[in-house]
């Protein structure tokens, strides 16, 4: 048996995987970025919660948008040095990009009171070409994601007067809550996720009872008698 | 609420949609990844039994024994890798990896053990590659274990070596345990260097842990024998 | 000293232990099915949570039972080749089975008002035979987790209007648990889960006490002067 | 809703619970004797390795045979009880009779050089009804405990003066792993304790080359009958 | 070298630690009967949640405390044999005598609206002979635990009309807290529990501001004496 | 209901809580001083298995044990402050005292052969009082460590031309075990220690094989004969 | 061997020299970051006791409890920060900063809470490290608290916060605790965007979760007392 | 209260941090190139198991020290940017640091026979500036790591005939064993590996024992007879 020959072949698995390396790095800088741009606009969004004046937190928080698309963009023209192994490399921005969709669904629904689709946010990323696109796993993550702020956000909408936020919450989570429940999950951080979003549902239906129960319906709900 | 309700329902409605779409492909996802799954424990319990067979080496019945062991490695590769090769194509090829990825180190391990019994080298991954080939439809891309993988059941050949390192000392073959031993501490010394290139390496920084103890347990072993069990065994011979 | 007789040994051995590895997979693979369709069913009488017609739910809810009927007679049909074994494989199906019983306890709450007995569910399962029936702490485990679903139960009624529901559960747990109180459990599961149901009966009661303490009780509870 | 039927049903359970609550205190409190009689034999079998002469140290330990032997009828007789529930209370006996199981077997190997079969453990033990039988992974869990006591026994014998020994065992252990081997085994322990097999297997190996080399073998010890 | 002295220390020994081993079984025997007596007491004075006569509950419970009266007797016993070692068996009652200070403690209080202090609590259950005392921090964990009980039993009180309760018992969780703060705690255990408190303190002020908001007090529901 | 008698009950109780903080805090002290002087003489001791001249070693070894007798005197003067309360501070000096115990014990065997026994040691370290003496499992702990060094120290005076010493260790060792054995171990530390010295057995039956199937013994045990 | 034996000797000795350098050198060393660590300890013993005299204030008696905890704080700086200020030169500020970290971060927290009691305001770490300048040594370069011990105190500060928020519900004190509200919001969307940046972030992770905690506790009490007792803290003021 | 400030403040927090923060970045990556050199001396070096001639192994490997210098002295050069902030950083090179030294030292070892002090090995790397050492604690653990690495060269030493190679590492492993005896070493990975030492220790004795006991000592001690 003979040394030199096995020597020969390490040589040449250590250079491919030194080439694969450097791709990696370059991907880790531009997630990185990613993660930061993302950082910036939760930041933002954040003010959602201070009653500040929606739109003018909405339209700060969509020029973010643009900056994601850009990076997403860096990181598209990267991995098409490397065809198909677009999973090989997904865990380096996987958690950097389900946040960046909870934000953008989270923006979207704030807007319009409706879910943005996968397609959708596809499309806002400037992603979806064959080669790049939105894993659906990630989108459904993030969509969890962004159910996790919403207790939060129904607590700060009444405090600051809004009582007709509950309601709409709740339709819009029980609803998302059905969708889900269609998915076969597996065990794994998407099946946490989700069975965490009962926790978010069951918190906005106790904010919801708190509000229907004190009378502090907007419309003044018939059935409930309004005391004090 | 005329002009609200329209709309939530159109909302509703795409969201159904939207969601009847994810359940499809994450269902015909997920059955592919079980079906993968499925073919790599194949392979895993199949390739354990080639490494079973070749462990019955001993100094009478080299051949018949290596012989049936390339029988049994034959009929993995056909039956079994070529299921593999049928499921993954495109990004599946690394979207998967963790579902086939023990079945594939395992079919390495046993491929590499049959080799060095049979010719004393390394069975390059170029030669396993080339065995492939013929497995995939010729009009697509064809189906190329990744250096990983072949590392990874590179690392787990070590073991397999000391158990043949002991068994070759027990019948006082000594030379060919020496041999052994130089073949593993290579191994070992050649993927220190390539270690800190591979992807998420903190799976192959364990074996690397056990593969040094398997060296050391080779050496031992053949320091517990040494001179004085090389006397018997050269009594044995004469 | 003769090896024949060794290895002839082990050679039954290897057959026997097979046959058994088998029979186990075959459970699982049962057990499995059981799992799958309680969860069904679980998602079908979640909708008691949105105000949904109950009977319509309950309609629904109950064609799953005749699945789950069919389910437990494979099961027994596979036990019946390995008779006295059934709680060697016992592990196999039992977390699955609390479910089950948990939901089919829950139905039959939500339609008469009681507690459906440890007869009545091996019968609506199907069970009951001597060699196959229906492990008493499962049963009580299933029991227990019904009690977890009582407390979002009773909050989202009172949103719905229903404001003697609180009443109703609360007479219902606190006899439960009372029932409960008289078994000695064991340091295990059981006693753990029971443990919790404190948790469920303190919750309804402060529902209870909202309820009362607005006065919003149905029949105007005398005992409540009504202020505003 | 009648609260009495609930009430008359959590008694019934009260009395089940009990009943085997406190079956499985009086089989806790057989097992207990098992283990102390199995201790008691352990210890005086212990006395192998100090050159004691064998057929005395053999005759004390059989004595403790005919004790478990009562012990294991009694565990029968209180399982008549409750039929079809060996593997509900299995857990209670298990590590004992496995200690027990290796401690006859090696007693049986001192004597004869044989490996008991399992249908003699078992009638050793007074089992092999067809309700209480010995379970096979007890038996070879058993044997595998027994092996490991094999090394130690090796170095002693040789030390005083026994140079037939290891070639002895030596076969005895090589037969018996490739026995083993034949096994599909799935359970943990005893795959556990198989894998452990073979370190006494080359420890041994170890000493017969050590003898062997030093020309010690053959000048046969008359007070050790050869086998084989 | 005296084989037979090192023997006959180790004879000792056995009888020694065979004593304290006996010792340590009576001791665990008696306060598995505390823990019992404790349970039975605390399933007795739970009635107090389902609005029963607060008298009639009382006078049941106190039966329970002569019981572990004459058990800690018992204990006192058992210890008289083996002066100095309290706290070398002091694990095997600790935590079970928590809950019966706890137990005792909230009786006296439902009896009182005082405070049973640590010599009061000593004395009922007989202790305070100078060798077996009440350990303070015991006593301290104790009256945490009572505390926890306090939310609970306010809730009720006023759901069953009582609505001077919330005051009184704010009045003495507050002061109670007052004088924790006042100890440098050292004790893991107790310290958590002590900071538990605060939580306990919490909630009994939400029910009391709820109450006093809806202009519920006042109105002296003449059966309840009012103290302080 | 009066506040003050709370507040200084509470006042009691954070001096005496203080109080006997500031009492742990100093046995605390003088158990670090034990464990450091422990160390200290281990570090002595470890010489022999140098083959350095014994007596030498042991001489300045001994010097530590005048340091620790001081030691132990400190901390009886300290126990003396709170009569009964030994076994709740044991817990500070109980390993420190193991270690010490081991060395002691060790050094006598260097020098005797022979066990030291329970009451020489408490003599050894000026113990014996009625208040404060040495706990008889710390004994038993120590003597375990002990164990622990004879394997090491039999091969290093193998290695320095001693074949007579692993005879004697074996005997001595093997004495030993057998006595602990007489012991009913509850399952704690002194019992897995005492598992141990199961393996410190085994090793020094090795080394006595070695020794002997080599023909080293010291006066030629004539049972072996010497073959080159 | 009498060539070998000297050469021997001197390695014996140089390693023995060279080891009882090391020796005095740890020893040395460890005095004094036992030192520090109780320098720390004192700190936090007693930058607790300012915390816990802060929140001794009601609506009554403001002006006197603030009184107190000013003064404790000046003698907490005096007293025990001027000891950290001695020990810590050179290298040692970082090298130590493991072992007076937690002291420090408990006086960021006392000193920030104070302040936001007393004035409303963030006391900056400017203003903290003016008033530390007085403690150094002129010759010497000055002792500054580093800003990761600054943001970590802050992060604690609003689990203090949310009891004095707490406090203030209590006795009716809405708009205060709004105002606490507002700040500590801020201060959890500041610290934020400052993480990433931050050496070793991982306690400061932890803290966050813990700090959203306090947040979303703070808003729901505010939640929970909205619009009712805010009539009855009127009716009280009337 | 303002909000501007605060975020003033953050601004320039957030400035330094970033600074900072490029500083580690630049520091970690001259980290990487440390490890990936002395990984490849590190295999280089591991040919002495291999028994490749000594002197050929040893030059190769001596390459790698300049190369490991050149390193360090970059490190030096970025760390005059911030000056006093050495142990800031640290945590970067420390491990890399660690190997490094192991390999210097246990080169120097294979030359000599001696042990490398600290201040030779911090000259070898080129550092001893006041501002950039070599901590004293990284050499300490550098050098523990070398002696893990003794056991396996004195195995395969002996296997290649090297005799009295045993002996020789045993003195100087007892004696370095000595000097770290004499340190105070905290409870850190320091103290962890220096405790490894002992293993090492007593590997090699074991190794000389083996060696002695088989008569196979180079120069035929006469105390030991040799037999074969
Ligand atoms: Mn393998
Ligand atoms: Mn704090």
């Amino acid at each position: 048996y003979s040394s030199s020959s096995v020597e020969k072949q390490f040589e040449g698995f250590r250079s491919t995987l030194e080439d694969s390396g450097k791709l990696r790095e370059r991907i880790k800088a531009v997630a990185g970025e990613i993660e930061s741009a993302a950082r910036f606009m939760h930041s933002g969004l954040l003010l959602v919660h201070q009653s500040r004046p929606v739109p003018e937190v909405l339209e700060r928080a969509k020029g973010q948008i643009e900056v994601l698309k850009g990076l997403y963009s860096n990181l598209a023209e990267i991995l098409k040095e490397c065809p198909g192994q677009y999973y090989r490399f997904h865990g380096e921005w996987r958690s950097e990009t389900q946040t960046a969709v909870s934000l953008i669904v989270l923006l979207h629904w704030l807007e319009t009171g409706d879910l943005l689709m996968h397609k959708e946010t596809e499309a806002k990323l400037g992603l979806g070409s064959s080669e790049f696109g939105l894993d659906i796993e990630d989108y459904l993550t993030g969509v969890c994601f962004m159910s996790n702020e919403l207790p939060r956000y129904v607590v700060n909408q009444v405090t600051a007067g809004d009582y007709d936020c509950p309601r709409k919450v709740l339709n819009f989570l029980t609803e998302l809550h059905a969708a889900f429940r269609m998915l076969n999950l597996r065990n794994d951080l998407l099946r946490r996720k989700f069975d965490g979003m009962k926790y978010d549902l069951r918190k906005v239906e106790e904010v919801y009872y708190d509000v229907k129960i004190r009378g502090l319906t907007a419309n003044g709900d018939p059935g409930v008698p309004r005391i004090v | 609420t005329s002009t609200k309700k329209p709309r939530t329902m159109t909302t509703v409605s795409a969201m159904k949609d939207g969601f009847a779409n994810y359940t499809d492909y994450l269902n015909q996802f997920n059955d592919k990844r079980e079906r993968v799954v499925k073919a790599s424990r194949d392979i895993t319990i199949n390739s354990k039994k080639v490494i079973f067979q070749v462990h019955r080496i001993s100094k009478s019945n080299r051949e018949e024994v290596l012989e049936k062991a390339e029988k049994d490695l034959a009929a993995v590769t056909s039956q079994y890798i070529s299921r593999l090769v049928k499921e993954l194509q495109g990004t599946d090829f690394w979207r998967l990896r963790r579902a086939y990825s023990p079945g594939v180190q395992e079919y390495i391990e046993a491929a590499t053990l049959y080799k060095f019994c049979k010719s004393g080298t390394l069975l390059d991954l170029a030669e396993i590659n080339a065995t492939l080939l013929p497995l995939s439809d010729p009009s697509l891309e064809p189906l190329q274990i990744n250096v990983l993988d072949y590392l990874l059941g590179l690392a787990d050949l070590t073991g397999e070596l000391m158990r043949l390192a002991m068994g070759r000392i027990s019948e006082g073959e000594l030379e060919y345990a020496e041999n052994i031993c130089r073949f593993v501490r290579d191994i070992y010394r050649e993927l220190t260097l390539v270690i800190p290139h591979m992807d998420e390496n903190s799976e192959m920084k364990k074996k690397m842990d056990v593969m040094l103890q398997s060296v050391v347990k080779i050496e031992t072993a053949c320091f517990g024998v040494h001179p004085l069990i090389y006397k018997i065994s050269l009594r044995r011979r004469a």
